[in-house]
């Protein structure tokens, strides 16, 4: 099951998607998180954030919507008291960070290499935050800057988190790939909304908020496709996997490893049954290595 | 870290071996685990898939409303969606939940003790009166009208001291819980500090109770809601304001002391 | 229950979208389809066009993409066999157009407006063949000079369908105001695509199509808001609408009137239900006049 | 235009009055509708709703299998979300279902008739063989092996003439139906052209059947299958190329003369 992302190496596919898996703790309660390929930390900021206003989840059409607001200790507070627990785990970890400033992102990197974990990965598309990524995520200029600076202080494994709210995603996976990012992860959160019809209030307190779950996989398995014709490095592609099913299809367009995010929310096994998942149907299907799956679309 | 084979637990199938109408909107929920589980506290919740399909897409969040011979009782209104397609389930059909979650009630062994449950606050207030019947507490219940009472005669066969109100007077005392608590206490011979409350709620009860409670010295706790996604304490999306910072419902609570609580 | 959209006076804000109700006659069997305020006929090209191969459709969580490929019998065609059904209504006719250039928009729109049409749709937004629309209603010069071009031939209150697959809706929808656009509708479909992971083929023929359904409305409804903020002209809201409460919480968000795709497939009965749910709406919340519902999102 | 109450007729709910497993993973699904409906034709389908919420979305399209008495029969196959959550719906269950849609076989007065069904194409050709079996057609029936024939002795209550066989020999003739077929024809005194044959299956069957049906100057029509979404003629998902142009399976099927389909 091993996969190579890139110098990143994973002993399986399988990983979790950024702020949908807390700091590993809370899953560990359930199942053994060394048996996934890596885990990916919710986003941390230099400063602590302390996130927006409740209600900041609703649920829509095999869907949902959140507005955390990037609620974080500060990279201070990560170091302190998530890191001991992460430096001890068995599997690969990987720090998602955020910024208002190309600093504010090469300091984040530099101090997740120092603490040792495996990789960093920038948010630039988080769509809650005016200031959270918005704007070099969407905007090619800002986005090839910010990559470019960063690329040239860090060391680790860079992975680009790529916004699904542009015309053409292909052109900003191009861009990461150019600017040195060793891999693009797929698809960050649709921007949606919803409103309460009785109260004429939305159902989130910051309105607007990021649209994931099953609802938007197949959204998420086009740009997956559309970056893989587009690029070489390696694409980790999530948005609505819930079971091994749906992340095969994320590798038949070209992911070489996927994320669960809502999934887990389901259940907090989702992660290892997609895993399980995914050996059976590699088992039935003759399948020896990840990689025979990986853009293997036949069209 | 606890031990694997004990929170594996917390991922059951359950039959449902009941499912009835109580009054308008209100059933009683009753479940038959498929694994023999160990007995939540009061005031700890589960979460529960509502259906097939991916739609709704989350489970629901639903306190202990009982715990009999291996059994676990919910008790829930019909407000949306989710709650409308549970309600449509049948005897005999299979259900995920995952539980039970969060802190229970931390049962004062010193002060007298005060249920408070406001309509469909009596769910985990109900369980923890049945399990601390023997601490003698006062039970305050109350609901908009004698229809909209969940329960009249189960609440006598809890053998407290129970005080029945309505907002118009229908049945029992007339007036909202928070009134007749506050008659309660000047009534009685105990000083204010002596007591302690547990209720459960929403915002627009608890947030008056509160300060009612701490102008008068009066501890009190209670088990609060919150939009929730994962139940344990993964996606952020339940906090609370404390006054020792925001805290997630599904983990730190449901129940908190009141008097630390920042409203916004 | 009356509603104007400028020039475009409608009995009441329930209207059908493009492409999900046929040429009216196969619902019509089911229901008094002048009981709507208006019908929007599926999109007509100067010429026939045969579609797309089968598989056409499949489905998705709570969503289906469609890749129809704009089958139509072309303009001559649709004046032939259509448009006698269609002017004997009791209810307002409008006629989706595509093309591949701003000839062909403004020949057709010309030709919906001599056959006594009541208003005509601009797609500029459908994703599924490579020259029907994608270009116009993703790059903003393209757009900006298409819809100049057909105001300046057209009289017949001219409604223009925004894709939403760009990063900022609300910058076309300024454009479309700005161009002279008496309307504008959105949304059309999300791109997207699905995998069998057994055969390793895509679920339809043409790889990628368009994404619609309840899966979308938090898109569809954050959109509406944006463009409710940027342009003063009346808003068509669409995407994912199947009940009553759908419709109210698109018109909360800014839209005059609202449209049903998909919902339409999920039973004929579907705009019936909307517009009879929204008169209940409005009864039971005191609401006099469906324009005091668009816009009052309270935030 | 038809009659609004006709039509209105078509979108109606029905009570599950038995759903129960045949073989490994078929059903055989019997509803109540809740209002009387007119007898449908053999070869006409309904779409039926699979589950509460908005996952599944569409419905789907099921043949009728049998009318008796009032109900209606489908029989089914597990392949995919939908039919797995319809076949484990329970009796009581209510269920929306909206036909019969679609164009039935319309049976020739003059020819020998064939009833040619390989597997699940069975559904509709049971049904159209028990509503005219005084025209004594002759109904090839197979499938895989013996364990996958989804009838045996039902099929012989229908008092036609019937050969069946297996891929595997283990029932019945050994061969797929198109070789019984050809074999039959081969043995018949009468000339290939006085048969007229009645089938419903997959592409994969379809195509080279009426490869052979036209080398032979037989005629030949199928029931044929496309995904769906409407069910009613308006999403133009289902269409298949005939020598008239693009036709819909839903509206101008599902039964087409394969001699005028355009395959690929
Ligand atoms: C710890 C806890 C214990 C609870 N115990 C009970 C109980 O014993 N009995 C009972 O009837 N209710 C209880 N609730 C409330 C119950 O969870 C909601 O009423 C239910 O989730 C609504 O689902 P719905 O789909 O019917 O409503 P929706 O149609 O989704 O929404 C209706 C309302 O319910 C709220 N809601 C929706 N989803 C959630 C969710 N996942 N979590 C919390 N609220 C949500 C929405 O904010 C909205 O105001 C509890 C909630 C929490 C957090
Ligand atoms: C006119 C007609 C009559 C039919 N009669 C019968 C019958 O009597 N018995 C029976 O078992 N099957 C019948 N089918 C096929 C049946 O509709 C599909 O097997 C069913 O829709 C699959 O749904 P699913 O959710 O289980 O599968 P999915 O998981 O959605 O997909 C499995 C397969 O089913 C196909 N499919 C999915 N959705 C649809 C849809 N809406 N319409 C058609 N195909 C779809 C897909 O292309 C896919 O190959 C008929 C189909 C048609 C068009
Ligand atoms: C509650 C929640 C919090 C999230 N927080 C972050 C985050 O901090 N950083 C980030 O890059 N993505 C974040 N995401 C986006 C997910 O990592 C993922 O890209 C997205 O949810 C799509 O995957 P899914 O459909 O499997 O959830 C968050 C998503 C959710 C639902
Ligand atoms: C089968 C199908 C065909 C469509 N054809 C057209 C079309 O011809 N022209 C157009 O502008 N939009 C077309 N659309 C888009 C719809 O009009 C609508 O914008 C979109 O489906 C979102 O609404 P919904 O979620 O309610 O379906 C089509 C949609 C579907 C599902
Ligand atoms: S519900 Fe997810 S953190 Fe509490
Ligand atoms: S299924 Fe929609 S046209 Fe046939």
């Amino acid at each position: 099951m091993k996969v190579s992302l890139g110098r990143l190496k994973l002993k399986n596919p399988v990983m979790t998607a950024s702020g949908t898996f807390g700091y590993g703790k809370e899953y560990s309660e359930f199942f053994d998180i060394n048996k996934l390929g890596a885990i990916v930390i919710k986003g941390i900021s230099v400063n602590p954030m302390p996130g927006n206003p409740t209600p900041r989840i609703c649920e829509t059409p095999s869907g949902m919507i959140n507005a955390i607001g990037l609620q974080n200790p500060g990279l201070k507070g990560f170091l302190k008291d998530q890191v001991p627990f992460l430096k001890q785990l068995k599997t690969k970890v990987i720090v998602n960070v955020l910024g208002n400033s190309a600093d504010d992102y090469i300091r984040l990197a530099e101090a997740v290499e120092e603490a040792g974990m495996n990789a960093v990965e920038l948010n630039v598309s988080c769509p809650n935050v005016k200031k959270g990524g918005i704007v070099f995520g969407t905007d090619p200029k800002a986005f090839e800057d910010l990559i470019t600076a960063v690329r040239k202080k860090v060391k680790l494994p860079l992975i680009t988190k790529l916004s699904p709210n542009v015309a053409k995603i292909s052109e900003f996976a191009k861009i990461a790939e150019d600017c040195g990012s060793d891999i693009i992860s797929l698809i960050n959160t649709l921007t949606g909304m919803s409103i309460d019809i009785n109260t004429r209030k939305p159902r989130i307190a910051n309105i607007i908020g990021g649209l994931s779950g099953p609802a938007i996989k197949p959204v998420a398995v086009r740009m997956v496709w559309e970056c893989r014709k587009a690029v070489k490095i390696p694409i980790i592609g999530m948005g609505g996997i819930i079971a091994a099913e749906d992340a095969v299809e994320f590798m038949l367009a070209g992911a070489d490893a996927i994320a669960v995010g809502t999934g887990n929310f389901l259940n907090p096994l989702t992660t290892l049954q997609v895993l399980e998942g995914i050996k059976l149907h590699m088992k039935s299907q003759g399948i020896n290595s990840v990689s025979e799956i990986t853009g293997g679309l036949i069209c | 870290m606890r031990s694997l084979k004990y929170v594996l637990n917390k991922i059951i199938k359950a039959k449902i071996q009941d499912n009835r109408k109580i009054i308008d909107r209100h059933y009683l929920l009753t479940l038959e685990p498929s694994t023999a589980i160990t007995t939540p506290k009061p005031g700890q919740f589960y979460m529960l898939s509502v259906n097939n399909g991916l739609d709704p897409l989350l489970k629901r969040p639903l306190s202990v409303h009982n715990f009999l011979d291996g059994k676990l009782q919910f008790l829930y209104r019909v407000v949306g969606k989710g709650t409308d397609l549970l309600s449509s389930r049948v005897t005999g059909e299979s259900i995920d939940i995952l539980g039970p979650l969060g802190n229970g009630f931390t049962v004062s062994k010193t002060k007298q003790i005060i249920l408070l449950a406001g309509g469909l606050g009596i769910a985990p207030i109900y369980y923890l009166a049945a399990s601390i019947a023997g601490r003698k507490p006062v039970l305050i219940y109350g609901a908009g009208t004698k229809e909209t009472l969940i329960y009249r005669d189960q609440i006598k066969n809890l053998g407290i001291e129970t005080v029945i109100a309505t907002d118009d007077g229908s049945y029992g005392k007339k007036g909202n819980v928070v009134t007749v608590l506050k008659k309660y206490l000047k009534d009685t011979s105990l000083p204010y500090t002596d007591h302690i409350i547990y209720t459960c709620g929403s915002e627009a009860m608890l947030k008056p109770l509160a300060e009612f409670a701490s102008e008068h010295g009066i501890k009190i706790h209670a088990a609060m809601e919150q939009n929730m996604a994962c139940g344990v304490g993964t996606c952020m999306g339940c906090v609370v304001k404390t006054r020792k910072g925001l805290k997630r419902v599904c983990k730190e609570g449901p129940v908190f002391n009141l008097n630390e609580i920042e409203w916004e």
